[in-house]
């Protein structure tokens, strides 16, 4: 893994923001990359959806939802008790973990194409299907017992932010227009998906270097927490996959999904529904640590873990 | 043609507040105002803008100094607690209509 | 037509602006997108009249400007008569019908390869033809009788402002460099073309929902122009194509390029030359109305109205 | 080193206007201005800044009250009946040279 | 609620100058301020802001008069000479916390 | 070379600044293209680096820059006593011609590539390692006995600065990627880039039209210098290549590369080092004409040079 490029692109970012270059890429190009990562991910899993959508994912679609939604009840103790932060930012912290992120599972698709390793398609199904229910959860864990919550503000920031919206409407569009109406379009979406990658991974790197700074400042436990958690994550990924008779690449995809710490979908709900968390903790974690640390350190275990398992437990 | 007693009344907040701002200033009788986009250093640390929702907004509105206390008021009771937020004022001669 | 990829985008754009999503293309992402359109159907333009350009198409060029200077001919009186609107409105949108919208043209072309259909490769010649004539006719309309018209501002405007600029801009080089040294940037201007076509819709969604939604407040009248001009104007098309005996496939660009109203060129140059038209009843109609109408229902009816006249009329 | 009685002339309008104010200030006699690019809300309704073309500008100047009073009232003679526009002024002092 | 006496000291200067004001501020003593893009023109000619470094930036800093006074000084030993730059303040009410 | 299109694409962008057309590429867009083009092309140095490094390539390196020295010990005293300019200026626009044109480069690139010409791939490492010095002796001449130098944020303006890093970036995961490990980002990284590069040009053209007008208000001995001096130094390039038995087309881009004048990396350095020079001369000189000399005269002359040496020179 060590030398696939696009990972070499988030270290250059990195090494520019350590060493204080005045690299930087424009925020409209930043969210140009963007719209156009989760537009081409949400039309690939439209066009895989297309091509053979079947009952039973409907069936897997809910299991998966219902054991991802253990990660951010997981955390939330975990950084409520042993990590002593206050119910605010313990809960938007845990929604953070139980959400996804989609640059990270592009980085497992890429990790798979190395290997040749073959996936379900619809898996992107599942990562829009998982945006949501962590966000709930974080919300709730933050208001237990206390305050109101501007449902209808979350709800709508959940459903009609830009990721979930764009990602919804990539596989609606994907799935309409099918493989042979998407065909056009290919040159644009899919032939240019790696390299945009890259260049969004160098805008990450350039973030997560100030970002980790910031958290190094913050003590130990939540720089611990952002590499432990992953692992946890990662392995009931796993062990989910198994259970529902996935492919060894589903494995890999689906544990890369539930490791992965959202930094695009939930920092901007979580400031709206939670505002009195603060965002440095948990974007620190999450880009500063957590995604640095799945892309050199998780999916390569994951992958072993899910090997392992499927190895034994065959 | 020169109205006096009018003041400008200056909002800078984080960018993700922009759209609740557009839905609740009309209500309390703003009838004008001017967004730019900002970055900043405060209390809440650095806003480097690197992508759009992690900047800042500068609002400026024009107004007569009732309707800039009430904004304030506003602004200070909903946003300041949780988010980087510094409003301030001063006078200002109006040479349009 | 109706799961044609690129539509859908833009319909995924209306219903971003519906529902109030925070997506939002960068205004420089915007820019970069059109100046990449404009170029390329230019340098298309060029490469095609490189390859065979001869002195009937300036006839033909003639004879489909005089054509299309009836529409605003015909558009104004409707407009200030069956309307009601003022002498200014009623010229300013006069003259945005009479110019043309490329974008709507990329998505005939589109259409025409869907169906298989040649066509003239120099229709893009005349669409750079028929952007002027409607601007000046416009002008004269607001002025006729009453105040000084900035003349020299208007022509600049028109000759020079980005649009015209960038169109005969590309076909001078496609048309020098032709077929072989263009080549080497098929891959951006041509490979790329509808997948940013696509994105460019997604935004033209975005815009068109908050324009649509102003136009409802002004009554039904402007909303019936904005959808029976364009049938007219497209009538006038197929009729025009007929007695110049082009291909089936020229007969509907020539019909799109007259039923389609501009939302670049015109308002810049109409905000510059009759500032007292009111933009919003414009660009309302013509982005908000005019635009969708043909997307989904104009193009697929001037196609059957070609079909019809070239059985019969043959 | 600090200059009195200079104002700061603030014009915001439509971003349609930057290149005939590039034209039309200096011979007024402005030496200098500062642009920066808004969006905002008016009695000419929304204006969003979506894209270039369709957003407001703010131009500062820093002058002295005559040159204010020229620019603003050429302003308003050659834009403001159909343009969106707002200026307003507030004295300042100047502490560069 | 309403810090009187306090200064809105704006710097119109050079984007190329913008990371070395971000070094250079705090140490003098500020603790917040406010940076957009700009473009301009002055006795350094038009900057057009057609690409980044050859733009300027506005950096509005909220600030009591004798820190105003300290930057004003520091700018203009530091940068005034080679540099296009502006610097002016004006006083405003502070109505957040 | 007259129909060559990315040269068609400058002269279009300096008609639309000659004619103030309201063309105007968004300054971010403008960052996002050269961010693209020095990645891209350091990553095809990389691969080239990666297929065939020797120790012999060092050598060549050390006499390279030696050589490339001479260009701004000349251009200096040519500045400061033929054109009576000030010490500053002389050293700034001395460190301007001294330093490289990565667009430049491209182009002598693409020339090669009309005139079926092969040249060594390492050819790019060299351009890095020019960049460099020039940038130190036009400090050193500036500040001869006089003033102190902010080395410090000299350096770290040269290392750091955009242009080097993206340059050293591109190189590095190009070399360790491999050609293997870089072909899925081929198509957005080479694919693109003539058609990059040719907006790019457009963009330059727009700049260099108000530069070039700026600089003849200055008097000719500037422009004169700016179209002998490329002159020179392309001669000594030529040379150079000869002496170190470089192929014909390595020729042509050493002298390309000595001849032509930075106007990314060279300007930021300089405002920070050398603030008392007046950036409207140097920026002038090197874009307004320097630039497109390089690209209509110059890369032709050097090559017939080239060409003349090499069959007498054998
Ligand atoms: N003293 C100040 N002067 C100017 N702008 C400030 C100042 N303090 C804060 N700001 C702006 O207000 C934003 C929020 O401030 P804060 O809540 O203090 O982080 C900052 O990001 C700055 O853009
Ligand atoms: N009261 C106000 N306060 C601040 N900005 C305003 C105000 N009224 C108008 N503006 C700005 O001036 C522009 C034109 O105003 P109008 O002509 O009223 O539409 C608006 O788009 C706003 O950016
Ligand atoms: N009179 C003025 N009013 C407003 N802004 C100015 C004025 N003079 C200069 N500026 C701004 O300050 C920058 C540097 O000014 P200068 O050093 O005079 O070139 C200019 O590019 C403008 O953005
Ligand atoms: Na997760
Ligand atoms: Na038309
Ligand atoms: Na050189």
């Amino acid at each position: 893994m060590s030398f696939e490029p696009v990972v070499l692109f988030f270290l250059l970012g990195v090494a520019a923001g350590l060493a204080r270059s005045d690299l930087k890429i424009p925020s409209s190009i930043y969210d140009a990359l963007s719209i156009f990562l989760l537009l081409a991910i949400g039309l690939k899993g439209g066009v895989k959806l297309a091509e053979h959508a079947d009952g039973g994912m409907l069936l897997d679609g809910a299991f998966i939802v219902l054991a991802g939604a253990l990660i951010p009840l997981i955390a939330f103790p975990l950084l409520r008790w042993a990590g002593r932060l206050n119910r605010a930012d313990s809960a938007s912290i845990a929604a953070h973990y139980g959400s996804v992120s989609v640059v990270t599972f592009s980085v497992g698709v890429t990790f798979l194409a190395q290997e040749a390793q073959a996936y379900e398609g619809h898996m992107i199904v599942f990562l829009v299907l998982l945006e949501i229910p962590a966000l709930v959860i974080g919300v709730l864990l933050a208001r237990h017992g206390q305050g109101t919550v501007k449902w209808g503000k979350l709800l709508h920031e959940v459903f009609f932010g830009k990721s979930i919206f764009l990602l919804v409407g990539g596989l609606v569009i994907g799935y309409l227009a099918g493989p042979q109406g998407i065909q056009p379009l290919d040159k644009l979406f899919f032939d240019l998906f790696k390299g945009v990658l890259a260049l969004f991974l160098l805008e990450m790197g350039l973030v997560a270097a100030g970002r980790g700074a910031d958290l190094l400042a913050r003590g130990p436990f939540l720089i611990g927490f952002a590499m432990v958690m992953p692992l946890i994550s990662g392995f009931i990924g796993v062990l989910t996959a198994w259970a529902l008779d996935l492919t060894l690449g589903g494995a890999l995809l689906l544990a890369t999904l539930y490791a992965s710490a959202s930094y695009i979908a939930a920092p901007a709900a979580m400031r709206i529904a939670v505002p009195e968390a603060n965002p440095g903790l948990s974007i620190g974690a999450a880009l500063g640590v957590t995604f640095p640390f799945n892309l050199f350190v998780g999916i390569p275990v994951y992958y072993w873990m899910a090997q392992t398992l499927y190895r034994f437990g065959a | 043609m020169n109205t006096p007693n009018r003041l400008l009344l200056t909002i800078v907040c984080e960018a993700v507040l922009e759209p609740l701002l557009e839905a609740e200033l009309p209500p309390l009788g703003v009838t004008g105002y001017t967004i730019t986009d900002a970055r900043g250093l405060g209390t809440h640390g650095r806003r480097s803008g690197a992508w759009r929702k992690e900047g800042n907004i500068r609002v400026d509105i024009l107004c007569d100094p009732a309707l800039a206390e009430r904004v304030a008021e506003h602004l200070r009771r909903e946003y300041e607690a949780h988010y980087g937020l510094l409003i301030f004022s001063s006078p200002v001669e109006v040479h349009s209509a």
